[in-house]
């Protein structure tokens, strides 16, 4: 039985080109790039866009009630809209909000944009205090009293869930390296992909520390893009595409304010309920036989690896030996992140939208030199952002 | 167009200077006098599921009772359970400040009644990696009492005791 | 009393603390379109606006995308430095970015050959005398550096 | 929409300045004094099972909270530690759409959502001044209060609206403050008080823009079975609509409201009204400023265009009126940012429970909730409810 009172599918996606600066364009325009490449991919016209979704974070990338600004050029011109944030989930949340509002009837094709473009400094950028300030621009996000002080971004945090996952699974620093390596092989076959990086495990293990013991190469980089989605009813996708891409479920776990007592012992528990309640509402007992590839947000290596066994994918401490032995590889058993994920490019707002979009362009099969060798009938895609929200979809070749 | 012209961007400085008041609440400020009047961490504890909440909030996220006035004393001692060594200049967003260097910062569980929870994300005195250990006992070093304004640096580190 | 007394007779703390880290040094890109309008602005004082073939507008300040039909937008043509004000407002209260301190008086003007209006400050002019229908020219900065602000003002003609 | 679905407990905040306070609470504590007394009258709790709130939504835009993914602050009292969550970073309003929508599509069966802010804490001019695109508007040092004096003096001049019309939408709003427990500004004014008052952007002056004020307001909102179930007076949602215009001030015709009537026109179609002035009883609607109760009445049709003024003169929008507006005072009564729309909703509903103690308007059966956000009413949103499914 399908979960929706109606059936949404997704019928057209579109990326812009990611590069760590886009200022050819300002950050309507760059929204506009992805829209009109999405736009194209399902071959409709503006007119035909009923609701649009808008995902920002305002208070990181320098203008307030984003919405507004973007109106004119995200085909939004006297129609509805919807605006969300949750991080760097929000790419997700509004694709989960595109989904409720077709599904509910309130339209029958809406539109999802995120964009990324922030504001730059004056100053020449020296190095890792571009970072640093990013990190900082995050850390706002924290507790004003509590926690601004102390902390320094999510780079702290997946720092403390490296050092914790090292004390307690004995993994080798080898395979973290190697699940960064396999990122970059991959988003060297990504046409979107932003760092192309021919990079060795050496390389890896040889990158200077940023906050022990993460190391440079093993978190994300800044990227500027943006990202685009468009999902429809049964019937009006019917006559879009003959390749819909049918969403079976979504999920969203969040988690509670202050992130200092939720990092020892490092507790990924929305990470955990998210997944569960996505395998068990859809009736997948092994999810790594069941699902034939999977787009994860990975803001660092370690991410990845320690989110598999939260996310019921593998068992407790198996995640490393699986991913050295090259189980996750874009021709293993369990592709993960065949795109390069989040650690080749991060937008931030987009990025989730475009693990979403890497995930129906895998059960379409164009995904071109980077879609799995195998036939794709289930994705999941996944985002993570703010104090800890997740958020998952799982599309599928067959009308659910 | 001149050449000039075809080949530049501009970029518009255009930014806003925004300050907010960020207020504390009513129980983070009664925690924050008890660490200043008193050196005292008093946390709360759900009394559904028994999770400690350091510092203490109004409904237990787990099972969303109310915590009321459930307090609990924790600390000044506790136990490290993990830590990290910040390598990158780190900006104070409080200031905007750049910190060079700071020491590492650790998860200390602190002492006080079973429970999830209890958690704290402080510095460490100790700078020496080789020497910090899961498990190591650490107690916390206030600032003089005349120097604490209330807030969460009020505690300065956390020093190593042996036991 | 929604709280506990011994919580509501609390003596409240509070910080105040920047919302961001970025504060006032922030540059953001303009863009192709946005770089040819304010070289112009800035090189030769002319006023560019861009025109939807389809709609048949021309709209200042030049965009990528026409609102209306979404067609992408590439057909530059100059607009006057002259137009009518549309509407206007004095500000009395300080704020942030202000061109000019308050008092100063702010308008849309539609520029001769444009369809919209344009946001600009209205200056050497007696309040009392500001009308909507009023005409008004450009003045331009003597010192321009590439943006908006490079018109100085419109003055009542 | 595929599923009928009512809103089924409300509850607000006194609204008020915390800055006199020494801002005494923070936003969970502040958003927490709504969540109870809704999950009191309900006897909902959270739960995973389907008995109780299947999922959260916070109201909170992140400019106003001064911090990035600030509704983070409000995730443990409205349950969402673990479980399903949506964070919308406008007016609440917009948060009530989505939690009908997650609910019409059959994800979820009780929707939580809570809006708060803390308007007090915040550099009003200055957040407003960030709203605006950095190249062309926001260094004319435009806010929302100057933008709005533009659209002001734009209706004035194509309609010969007056001075004294906008002043006196100001006194009666105050007026029927005095009867709305929740108020903020409830002394008494006459339209010279509001014309004298300090001028702040020709020709608005510092009392006819909405007083800076902070507080929370929840809501539960069910499908029809559980609905039923839960409370004997639901009040069902009969038509909702939101609509964006277009975005350089300059582009539109600020005399005009056009996406105000493409909302209206939407909400009424869905929920089968042809004449709103006869059809609907009471309609609280989201005047930031003196002017736009008058531009907001044409917009929603209760009077022909630059009829405004002639509508407010007449007496029709008084209590005891044809179609009496803002019974509760609206947003220049006290309303905090986010919260705006989410307040103009619980009234609505509070009418139609008949619940609204002195400001009860008699025998209403229908009501209609707006909500407006952006510079000069970019956004606007139109709700229809009503007492009968």
């Amino acid at each position: 039985m399908a979960r929706f009172g109606r059936r949404v599918a997704v019928v057209g996606v579109g990326l812009s080109h990611c590069d760590r600066s886009r200022s050819d364009v300002n950050k309507v325009e760059l929204a506009n790039e992805s829209i009109r490449r999405c736009l194209d991919d399902a071959q409709l016209s503006m007119s035909d866009i009923e609701e649009v979704m808008v995902a920002e974070i305002d208070s990181l990338f320098g203008v307030g009630q984003s919405q507004m600004w973007y109106t004119d050029d995200i085909a939004c011109y006297l129609k509805p809209g919807v605006k969300v944030e949750t991080g760097g989930s929000v790419g997700g949340s509004a694709c989960h909000s595109a989904v409720h509002h077709v599904a509910a009837g309130a339209c029958d094709v809406a539109l999802v944009t995120a964009t990324s473009k922030g504001g730059g400094t004056r100053e020449p950028i020296e190095r890792f205090v571009a970072g640093a300030r990013a990190q900082a621009a995050m850390t706002a996000g924290m507790h004003p009293i509590w926690d601004r002080w102390v902390f320094v971004g999510p780079l702290m945090l997946f720092a403390f869930m490296a050092n914790d996952y090292l004390m307690r699974s004995g993994c080798t620093r080898e395979a973290i390296a190697k699940c960064r390596v396999k990122a970059a092989k991959n988003a060297m076959k990504n046409p979107y992909g932003h760092l192309k990086r021919d990079i060795t495990v050496e390389d890896v293990l040889n990158s200077p520390f940023i906050i022990w013991p993460l190391r440079l190469l093993e978190f994300c980089p800044i990227s500027q893009g943006s990202a685009a989605m468009i999902f429809a009813s049964e019937e009006k996708a019917k006559k879009i595409t003959n390749k819909p891409v049918w969403v079976e479920d979504i999920v969203s776990a969040h988690s509670k304010q202050y992130w200092t007592d939720a990092m020892v012992p490092i507790d990924w528990g929305s990470q955990e309920a998210g997944a569960v309640a996505l395998w068990k509402r859809n009736g997948i007992t092994n999810p790594w036989k069941e699902i034939d590839v999977f787009e994860m947000y990975d803001p660092s290596s370690w991410a990845e690896v320690i989110w598999m066994e939260w996310m019921h994918l593998c068992g407790k401490g198996e995640a490393w030996k699986l991913v050295d032995r090259g189980a996750t590889e874009i021709d293993g058993e369990f592709p993960i992140n065949p795109s390069g994920g989040v650690v080749s490019t991060n937008p931030g707002v987009p990025s989730t939208t475009m693990r979403y979009v890497e995930a129906a362009l895998q059960v379409r099969g164009d995904a071109g030199e980077h879609q799995v060798p195998r036939e794709v009938k289930r994705a999941v895609g996944h985002g993570f952002g703010g104090t800890n929200w997740n958020t998952f979809i799982l599309l599928s070749k067959d009308m659910p | 167009m001149t050449e000039k012209q075809q080949a530049e961007v501009l970029p518009i400085i255009a930014g806003v200077d925004f300050r907010f008041k960020y207020p504390a609440g009513v129980y983070m400020s009664k925690c924050l006098h008890e660490m200043k009047e008193n050196a005292r961490f008093l946390g709360i504890q759900c009394p559904k599921c028994k999770a400690i909440w350091w510092p203490p909030q109004v409904v237990c996220s787990y099972c969303h009772s109310e915590t009321g006035t459930n307090w609990v004393e924790l600390g000044p001692r506790g136990t490290v359970i993990n830590w990290v060594v910040v390598h990158i200049p780190a900006i104070d967003p409080r200031t905007g400040e750049v910190k060079a260097t700071q020491p590492p910062a650790a998860t200390i569980r602190l002492d006080g009644p079973e429970g999830r929870g209890a958690n704290w994300l402080h510095f460490l005195e100790e700078t020496d990696l080789d020497k910090i250990k899961k498990g190591m006992r650490v107690e916390a070093v206030f600032k003089p009492k005349e120097e604490r304004e209330g807030q969460a640096s009020d505690v300065m580190f956390f020093r190593t005791v042996e036991e | 009393m929604f709280y506990p007394k011994e919580l509501e007779e609390v003596e409240p703390i509070w910080e105040e603390q920047p919302a961001a880290v970025s504060g006032s040094d922030i540059a953001y890109d303009v863009g192709r379109i946005g770089t040819k309008f304010f070289a112009e602005l800035r090189d030769n004082k002319k006023i560019l606006g861009i025109r939807c073939p389809v709609c048949n507008l021309v709209y200042v300040p030049p965009r990528l995308s026409c609102k209306n039909c979404f067609t992408e937008l590439k057909e530059w043509v100059e607009v006057g430095d002259i137009g009518t004000l549309l509407t206007y407002t004095v500000v009395y209260v300080p704020g942030e970015n202000q061109p000019f301190g308050p008092p100063y008086a702010i308008g849309l003007i539609q520029l001769d050959g444009a369809d919209t209006g344009l946001m600009h400050v209205i200056g050497e002019t007696d309040f009392e005398k500001l009308s909507v229908g009023m005409r008004l020219g450009a003045v331009f900065s003597e010192e321009r550096d590439g943006s908006i602000r490079d018109i100085k003002y419109f003055k009542p003609l | 929409m595929a599923r009928r679905v009512a809103i089924v407990a409300v509850a607000q905040t006194k609204y008020d300045d915390l800055s006199q306070t020494n801002w005494k609470y923070n936003w969970e504590e502040l958003l927490y004094q709504s969540v109870k007394p809704v999950l009191e009258e309900t006897g909902l709790t959270f739960t995973e099972d389907g008995t109780g709130i299947d999922a959260s939504i916070s109201c909170h835009d992140s400019i106003w909270a001064g911090s990035p993914f600030s509704a983070g602050k409000t995730d443990d009292v409205l349950g969402t530690h673990f479980r399903p969550g949506e964070k919308i970073d406008a007016d609440g309003a917009m948060g009530v759409t989505e939690a009908l929508c997650q609910i019409a599509s059959g994800d979820f069966d009780i929707v939580i959502v809570g809006g708060v802010n803390i308007d007090s804490a915040a550099p009003r001019n200055k957040v407003e001044n960030y709203c605006f695109d950095p190249f062309y508007q926001r260094l004319m040092g435009l806010d929302m209060t100057s933008a709005a004096a533009l659209q002001a003096q734009r209706y004035m001049y194509r309609y010969g609206i007056t001075r004294e019309q906008c002043a006196r939408v100001v006194v009666k709003s105050r007026r029927n403050a005095k009867n709305n427990p929740y108020a903020f500004a409830t002394e008494d004014l006459t339209v010279e008080d509001v014309l004298r008052s300090k001028m702040l952007a020709y020709p608005i002056t510092a009392l006819e823009i909405k007083p800076m004020v902070d507080g929370s307001c929840t809501m539960i909102l069910a499908e029809e079975e559980k609905a039923k179930r839960i409370t004997d007076k639901p009040i069902w949602i009969k038509g909702i609509k939101n609509c964006y215009d277009g975005y350089y001030l300059g582009d539109r015709d600020l005399a005009d409201c056009k996406s105000l009537e493409v909302a209206a026109q939407g909400a009424y179609q869905t929920a089968g009204i042809t004449d709103p002035r006869k059809e609907i009883d009471v309609a609280d609607i989201g005047a930031y400023f003196s002017y736009h109760e008058l531009l907001w009445c044409e917009g929603l049709g209760f009077c022909g265009k630059g009829e405004g003024g002639k509508l407010l003169d007449s007496g029709a929008t008084e209590m005891g009126g044809e179609i009496p507006i803002n019974p509760s005072g609206g947003a220049l009564a006290g309303s905090p940012y986010t919260v705006e729309g989410l307040a103009r909703i619980a009234e609505a509903v509070l009418q139609l429970r008949g619940e609204a103690g002195a400001r009860q308007v008699p025998e209403a059966k229908t009501a209609l909730a707006h909500a407006t956000l952006g510079a000069c009413g970019q956004w606007q949103q139109v709700m229809i409810l009503g007492k009968e499914i």
